[in-house]
């Protein structure tokens, strides 16, 4: 992390300023005139947007940052004391409170209205009410996308066909009406060229993680990779930069036979190697990181990182195919995968990465990851035969994480794999 | 000769075990760990090293006679403990009295709380005295403490010194008590213990013997809730899941499913054949239905906490019972008492409650497989483990259901199994 | 005139008054008694504080006898009201500037927001857990060696208060045994215990969006260490907005009784046809 | 038959978490077939076409104790999931063919997944309504899969169902709505007349039994009130809003009477009437079917509202319709749906000052004190304050 690097890597500082400068776009939209549009992580068609030359805000990021921040707290409190319940999503909560506080983002700009809510409906039901909600907020037009859920373990040619003709006859024209410019396909074909090669790299920087060191914390150190092509960079030629930078360093630790960095230094003797399903608490990130690293445990593959999008199974977004590319990711988010879908890749990542184990992060707020976790882990356990530890937090609700609890229970799973070792060496 | 010893530092209570070289057990110890984890260790230790000098008394005294002899040297043992630990607690409340300046009423508190220390002490002697002493809670709080509360009750006069004021003193200097080291070893306890024998002679030699006998502390791994406070170096230091599941092994080999229930947690741990831990699950941040439930309960109903138990086995129909909260357990008793049910069925339906709980927990960690061993204070109790055979059969099938009288050293045996390691 | 009886029946304490209240003019307070339920039956608790109210008050017919908490089963009450209803009620009459009121008893805590005629305008309750209570604070109490009474006072004398963070009221006995055991002292546990407290009262508080004065109510309106706690708090999460001031007195654990009594009258007056009637209508 | 009678029948099934009327339905009817459905909205009408039995499943209530349920479910997910699995693990379901999980919120959804991996050997299928209010897209993408599960549930039945028949099942379940709306506003104009929890009993007694069947119950219910009113008492009305999926626990319905507040509407079991008009009998059965979905669903938190009005005033319309004081918000605990919904339609309350409380139940709830309290202060306060 930068405080332990000597040098700062080139792929942070990058990715500092792209964050920068997006904000700073964001806070002068009102003068620029730039159109707005807010849309969720998963299911986000940033290409599409960009093509029409609008700037995404994607709330989420906003809320994790906030947690990341230590303002949560108080966003969450503020959105309970107008009327939230204490047992619902915290992201939604974090976001109505920083609303309620004056709109302020996390680096301190001012964040501009929407145009344009783009309600693509993948995998969480409670994008539906948020976006109900923020519409209360700022009385603007919201488009519904609906992406059909992958029931049966794929996405049927009907959905996929539903999808175009919505993205056809409902999403380009709200687009088109909110930011006054015609669809231009050429430009969405150019987005999406620039996208496949971002996640050629991205690909790459994760599946470093099959090496011995990993070179990457596929969880923690990972969920800086991913921010980008998440959030509002996919497609934009600063994106592809990123990636080809992260992608150097990357190989270049490879070469090195070097560990990733991580909040106690760097890990070079890995012994364990994990995988995790199910997002990070961001209240606490680097406290939660700290405990796995200093126990030199490391994640190798985790499914977070999927949330906006599953790559490493080969899916590209295709300039060929504008509209059905954009409905295959939309369907082909993590979140949108069913549960025997979702324990077969965590099973796949277990031996592909040889992991030691693997770790459940549940989150109080997600019912979409959470709904069915503890199952997974009896599951995955099952097939892959390596054990599973299960741990309770929550993504930006301070209330909900207990360093106390969580430190133990990793540290006795741990231990587990170890006195197992022990007991199959002896 | 060298030993180990393994430290639980439970959330209610502190358990130590020492090991011989052989690995096998030589002396048990347990306290409160209420007020102090450093002291508490310190106690169970001196307890666990005069329960091993006994056993090494045991190992030189043969035959029936002296059998039961030496019960009867063990229980004098006791008895000057408490003794000296009630002289202590009057002093205290003397002093505090004194300090609380009640002015007229002063003496007629004195005098009070003297008629209550008399009559603890003749309970205590009359019990200690007898050959088989009822089974009771082995902690000098809960003895003396519902004692004290039943003659205060008995005596107290709601114009004069009321019961408040006499369960105030009480609580106040207990903590001291507890919190105090006994100062007398085990040499000088032990002799006065022999002058209240007769026939003494006979068991001098062995008690010479095994009071001077070198106990040499090779190794100690401390577990459990408090661990992280103990001075230990962190390779000393185990996780109470793996000891749990170690001990549990230890006790019963067989053992594929071990469920412990403490004083504020419950764990629900899977073995393999050699009692290495596969999976686990357990409760945390909320402490309802664990072993301080039924302390709740057993302060509302003015009963000792091992009086549950067999009153619950008396019910003929269990209530249906929703919220093991712990804090609210004295009203969904007061609730049910004045719905008009019988204490024996609300209690039944207590138990049955606190082991649905674990029920989902062993659910949760894998179910329940054969061998099941039950550990923790609350397998001390028989409605307890009723309700828990019942449950288990009914939805898991026929399973042979370990429980061990010394299951609540479960964690502290397996602590010392893993010192007994690291010292070879 | 018509004399008017009260009678909170709570989980710690039954509470019982006899009111005189005039037709025009202010409701008084003629004889308050609370009586400990401490494992009696709750029925003879009743009779008892019920006998001891009224000898004192010296009456000897009462127009109408209101029950509240869990007193919907008295056999010779007239009718029932609910325990925010009746606490608002009970509150403004001792002390008009009262605009909410903190009703902290054994099991429960609870805040009402009311309006300057004692109607409820909302309310928040900690729910399911019993944190943050009566009952708590006892056990907490009794672990440290003090008495009740003693509480507030040491808890004032705090000079560095240690921070309690558990949410369960069992867990956070744990904590208190930590402190103990890394020697912090009586007053600066208590004084975290209050703050603790204090600190989500500070929360329903402010859910409630109150403003004027909070009356705190029931049995732990007496401990003066959690009271000073509960200005702190407000104080605190006022965040340069208005401070509610905060108040009580010293029949605030006689609140609710008195409300009942009080509204007790007024419905009799309403409904004018005397008990009977009412009787039929409360029914259920 | 009398009111006792009847109510004791419907009783009698509710409390039956065997489901024995189904058991002796299938083995009635050798051969035939149930399927079950979660809550909230399943298209019923093709299961009975095929000759299936549809079998609503809400969960265990306060009757059924988790052993193996809560090994599925952490704390903070509502109770109805862990009481479904429940059921299913102990045996309880096994005689369902098939089960329907409709597209409700991401637990149900995710129950889906789960419930492949338990019961391989079942029928078991995620049902996505549609979420648009577009009708020329929705409609297409509803039937298609209507058409869909139809020609699975007939694969299921081994008989598939002509135009007529399903045709015919349409016009049942149209009946079966109107005597329900009919009970409904026999309620709202004599609340004495007919308890909600008889109300209560009754629906769930039709959860499980044949469309057919249920159908006369409620008739002969109506004979039976006509013939036994009870006197009414000076309660305050309220709407329920917000358990239209877990189910609140009787004793939860019976408190909320008790309290002095008459339930005037409620969204209990509101799949069964969830189509607010009668599906349209001419023309093709399931585009009928799909375009009513689209076209007359009831305003409710599974649904998107496309309309930004149709939040605020959804409690107004509804609380004007039922001549109601007040609304009491009873969601589950958890339930995403129901208390992501509440401030909006707390907010569309207040706007138009109607009094509003809120508590959070869970099916298993067993101490109403709280409720009672808070329902109680509630209609204190209509009373002592005269109307609002
Ligand atoms: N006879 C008994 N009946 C019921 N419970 C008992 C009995 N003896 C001890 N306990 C319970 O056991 C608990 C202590 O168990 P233990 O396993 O030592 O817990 P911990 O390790 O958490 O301190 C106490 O809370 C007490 O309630
Ligand atoms: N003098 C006092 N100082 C502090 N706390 C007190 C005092 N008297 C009573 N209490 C506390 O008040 C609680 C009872 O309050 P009350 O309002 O009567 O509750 P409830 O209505 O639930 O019975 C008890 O838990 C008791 O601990
Ligand atoms: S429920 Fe989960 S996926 Fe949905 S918005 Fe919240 S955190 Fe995101
Ligand atoms: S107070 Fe009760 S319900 Fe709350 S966390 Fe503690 S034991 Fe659990
Ligand atoms: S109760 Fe709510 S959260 Fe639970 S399954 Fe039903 S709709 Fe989903």
């Amino acid at each position: 992390m930068a405080e332990t690097s000597a040098a700062k890597d080139r792929s942070m500082i990058l990715q500092k300023q792209m964050i920068a400068n997006h904000y700073r776009q964001l806070e002068n939209a009102p003068e620029t005139g730039d159109p707005v549009v807010y849309t969720f992580v998963p299911g986000n068609m940033n290409e599409l947007v960009r093509s029409f030359g609008a700037l995404p805000v994607l709330p989420e990021i906003n809320a994790l940052q906030s947690g990341m921040r230590q303002k949560s707290g108080d966003y969450i409190a503020e959105a309970e004391r107008a009327g939230h319940s204490e047992d619902v999503c915290t992201y939604v909560k974090c976001d109505i409170g920083m609303i309620k506080a004056g709109n302020i983002s996390p680096t301190g700009t001012r964040l501009p209205k929407p145009d344009l809510l783009l309600l693509s409906y993948t995998g969480c039901y409670t994008f539906m009410k948020w976006f109900e909600l923020l519409r209360e907020e700022y009385d603007c037009p919201t488009v519904f996308f609906h992406v059909p859920y992958q029931g049966d373990g794929t996405i049927e040619a009907e959905h996929r066909d539903y999808m175009m003709r919505q993205l056809r006859e409902e999403v380009i024209p709200a687009l088109e009406k909110a930011t006054g410019r015609r669809y231009d396909e050429d430009r969405l074909r150019e987005y999406l060229t620039l996208s496949a090669q971002a996640e050629d790299d991205l690909v790459a920087v994760l599946q470093s993680a099959k090496n011995r060191p990993s070179p990457i914390d596929a969880y923690f150190g990972a969920v800086y990779y991913v921010g980008p092509i998440f959030s509002s960079f996919r497609g934009t030629p600063e994106g592809v930069e990123y990636y080809r930078a992260l992608r150097e360093e990357v190989e270049a630790r490879v070469a090195a036979g070097q560990g990733p960095m991580t909040p106690v230094g760097q890990l070079d003797d890995e012994k364990y190697r994990l995988v995790v399903e199910g997002p990070p608490n961001w209240t606490s990130f680097r406290e939660f990181w700290s405990m796995f690293a200093s126990e030199g445990a490391n994640v190798v593959a985790s499914t977070y990182t999927k949330v906006g999008g599953t790559y490493d199974f080969g899916f590209r977004h295709d300039p060929e195919d504008p509209l059905g590319t954009l409905a295959d990711y939309c369907g082909g988010c993590y979140t949108n995968i069913n549960l025997p879908g979702r324990v077969d890749m965590l099973v796949d990542y277990i031996r592909e990465y040889e992991a030691d184990g693997f770790v459940i992060n549940s989150v109080k707020s997600c019912n979409s990851f959470s709904a069915g976790q503890l199952m997974m882990l009896r599951e995955v356990e099952k097939r892959a035969g390596v054990p599973g530890a299960f741990i309770e937090s929550d993504l930006v609700d301070p209330r909900y994480f207990s360093a106390a609890n969580i430190k133990n229970r990793l540290e006795s799973y741990l231990q587990m794999i170890d006195a197992r070792r022990m007991g199959a060496s002896a | 000769m060298r030993c180990v010893i393994g430290i639980d530092l439970g959330s209610t209570t502190t358990k130590a075990v020492i090991l011989d070289e052989d690995g096998a057990i030589i002396g048990r110890g347990i306290t409160n760990s209420r007020s102090n984890y450093e002291l508490a260790s310190a106690v169970a230790r001196s307890e666990a090293f005069a329960d091993a000098r006994f056993r090494l008394v045991a190992r030189e005294v043969r035959g029936e006679l002296d059998q039961a002899l030496l019960g009867r040297l063990e229980r004098a043992f006791r008895l000057e403990q408490t003794l000296g630990q009630l002289g202590r607690l009057h002093e205290l409340i003397e002093e505090e009295i004194e300090r609380r300046q009640y002015g007229e009423l002063g003496p007629t508190v004195r005098e009070a709380v003297g008629s209550i220390v008399k009559a603890i002490e003749l309970e205590e002697r009359a019990h200690f005295g007898s050959e088989n002493p009822p089974l009771r809670s082995s902690f000098f709080r809960d003895a003396v403490g519902s004692a004290y509360n039943r003659y205060a009750e008995e005596i107290s006069d709601p114009k004069g010194v009321t019961f408040d004021l006499l369960l105030g003193l009480y609580d106040k200097c207990i903590i001291r008590v507890e919190n105090e080291p006994m100062d007398l070893g085990f040499q000088e306890l032990i002799d006065n213990a022999l002058d209240r024998i007769e026939n003494p002679t006979l068991m001098v030699d062995a008690v010479r013997a095994a009071a001077s006998t070198e106990l040499d502390e090779a190794c100690m791994v401390g577990t459990g809730y408090g661990r992280a406070t103990l001075p230990f170096p962190k390779e000393a230091i185990r996780s109470e899941i793996l000891c749990h599941g170690l001990g549990a092994h230890a006790m019963f080999p067989g053992t594929r499913t071990v469920l412990d229930i403490g004083g504020q947690d419950t764990k629900a741990i899977q073995v393999d054949d050699s009692g290495i831990v596969t999976s686990f699950q357990m409760n945390d941040r909320c402490a309802a239905g664990c072993g301080r439930y039924l302390g709740y309960i057993a302060d509302e109903m003015n009963m000792g906490l091992h009086e549950l138990g067999p009153m619950a086995e008396k019910s003929t129909r269990c209530v249906k019972i929703n919220s093991t909260c712990t804090v609210f357990a004295g009203a969904e008793l007061r609730e049910r008492l004045s719905l008009g049910e019988r204490r024996e069925d609300i209690l039944a339906g207590l138990h049955r409650a606190i082991i649905l709980r674990a029920m989902s927990l062993l659910a949760r960690s894998g179910g329940i497989d054969d061998e099941f061993t039950f550990t923790g204070g609350v397998a001390n109790n028989e409605a307890a483990v009723h309700a828990l055979r019942d449950l288990v059969d009914e939805n898991y099938g026929q399973k042979t259901l370990n429980i061990s009288p010394d299951s609540i050293y479960t964690g502290a045996l397996g602590g010392a199994l893993f010192a007994h390691r690291l010292a070879s | 005139m018509c004399i008017t009886a009260g009678i909170d029946v709570g989980s710690g304490a039954v509470k019982c008054v006899v009111m005189k209240c005039p037709e025009n003019g202010a409701p008084e307070l003629m004889a308050a008694h609370s009586s400990r339920i401490r494992r009696r039956e709750v029925a003879n608790v009743v009779d008892e504080a019920w006998t001891a109210a009224v000898s004192a008050a010296g009456v000897d017919e009462v127009a109408y006898v209101a029950t509240t908490g869990e007193g919907e089963d008295i056999p010779f009450a007239t009718g029932h009201f609910y325990g925010m209803t009746t606490h608002a009620r009970g509150a403004l009459h001792l002390d008009p500037s009262a605009r909410a009121v903190l009703d902290v008893g054994a099991l429960h805590s609870r805040a009402v927001a009311m309006d300057e005629h004692g109607k409820v305008l909302g309310y928040k309750m900690t729910s399911q857990c019993a944190s943050g209570s009566g009952q708590f604070l006892e056990n907490i109490a009794r672990y440290l060696g003090v008495s009740q009474s003693e509480v507030g006072s040491l808890s004032l004398a705090a000079t560095d208060p240690e921070n309690v963070s558990s949410i369960c009221a069992v867990l956070a006995e744990t904590d208190v045994i930590n402190m103990v055991s890394r020697g912090i002292n009586t007053p600066d546990i208590l004084r975290g215990i209050h703050e603790s407290m204090a600190g989500r009262f500070a929360r329903l508080l402010r859910s409630l969006d109150v403003r004027g004065t909070v009356f705190v109510s029931g049995g732990l309106a007496s401990d003066v260490g959690l009271m000073a706690a509960l200005e702190d708090s407000l104080a605190k999460s006022a965040r340069g907005g208005a401070v509610p001031t905060v108040a009580t007195h010293d029949q605030a654990i006689h609140a609710g009784a008195i409300g009942a009594a009080i509204w007790g009258a007024f419905r009799y007056r309403k409904l004018g046809k005397g008990e009977a009637a009412w009787k039929s209508t409360m029914e259920v | 038959m009398g009111r006792e009678s009847i109510i004791r029948a419907a009783r009698e099934i509710y409390d039956d978490l065997d489901f024995q009327r189904v058991r002796d339905w299938l083995s009635q009817k050798p051969g035939t077939k149930a399927v079950g459905y979660l809550p909230v909205y399943a298209p019923r009408e093709l299961i009975h076409a095929c000759g299936l039995l549809p079998v609503g499943i809400h969960g265990g209530g306060d009757r059924v104790e988790i052993i193996k349920g809560d090994a599925f479910y952490q704390s903070y997910i509502c109770h109805l999931p862990r009481s479904v699995v429940e059921l299913g693990q102990s045996g309880r379901l096994d005689m369902l063919s098939g089960m329907l999980f409709p597209s409700t919120c991401d637990v149900i959804r995710n129950l889906s997944g789960m419930w492949k991996m338990l019961y391989p050997d079942q029928y078991v299928r995620y049902i996505d309504v549609p979420q648009i209010a577009t009708p020329e897209i929705a409609i297409p993408f509803w039937e298609g899969e209507l058409r869909h599960l139809l020609n699975d549930l007939a694969k299921l039945s081994g008989h598939h169902p002509s135009e007529d028949e399903l045709r015919a099942s349409l016009g049942l379940y149209n009946e079966v709505r109107a005597a329900l709306r009919e009970l409904y506003e026999l309620r709202r104009t004599r609340p004495w007349d007919v308890p909600t929890e008889e109300l209560y009993l009754l629906m769930r007694a039709g959860e499980s039994i044949p469309p057919e069947d249920f159908l006369a119950m409620i008739q002969s219910y109506f004979r039976a009130i006509d013939d036994e009113p009870n006197r009414p008492r000076d309660n305050s009305r309220v709407i329920v809003v917000g358990s239209f999926c877990e189910q609140p626990p009787l004793g939860l319905i019976k408190t909320i009477e008790r309290a002095g507040c008459y339930v005037v509407d409620d969204d209990f079991l509101i799949g069964n009437r969830f189509l607010t008009e009668d599906v349209e009998l001419s023309g093709d059965p399931l585009s009928c079917l799909a375009e009513s979905f689209v076209r007359d669903a009831v305003a409710t938190s599974v649904i998107y509202e496309a309309d930004p009005h149709g939040k605020r005033s959804e409690i107004k319309d509804k609380v004007d319709a039922a001549g109601a004081d007040g609304v009491i918000f009873a969601a589950a605990s958890f339930c995403d749906p129901a208390l992501l919904d509440r401030p909006m339609l707390r907010t569309g309350a207040e706007a138009h000052d109607i009094p509003c409380i809120a508590f959070k139940f869970s099916e298993n709830s067993g101490q109403f004190q709280q409720f009672r309290e808070q329902a109680g202060t509630f209609s204190d306060s209509i009373k002592l304050w005269g109307g609002a």
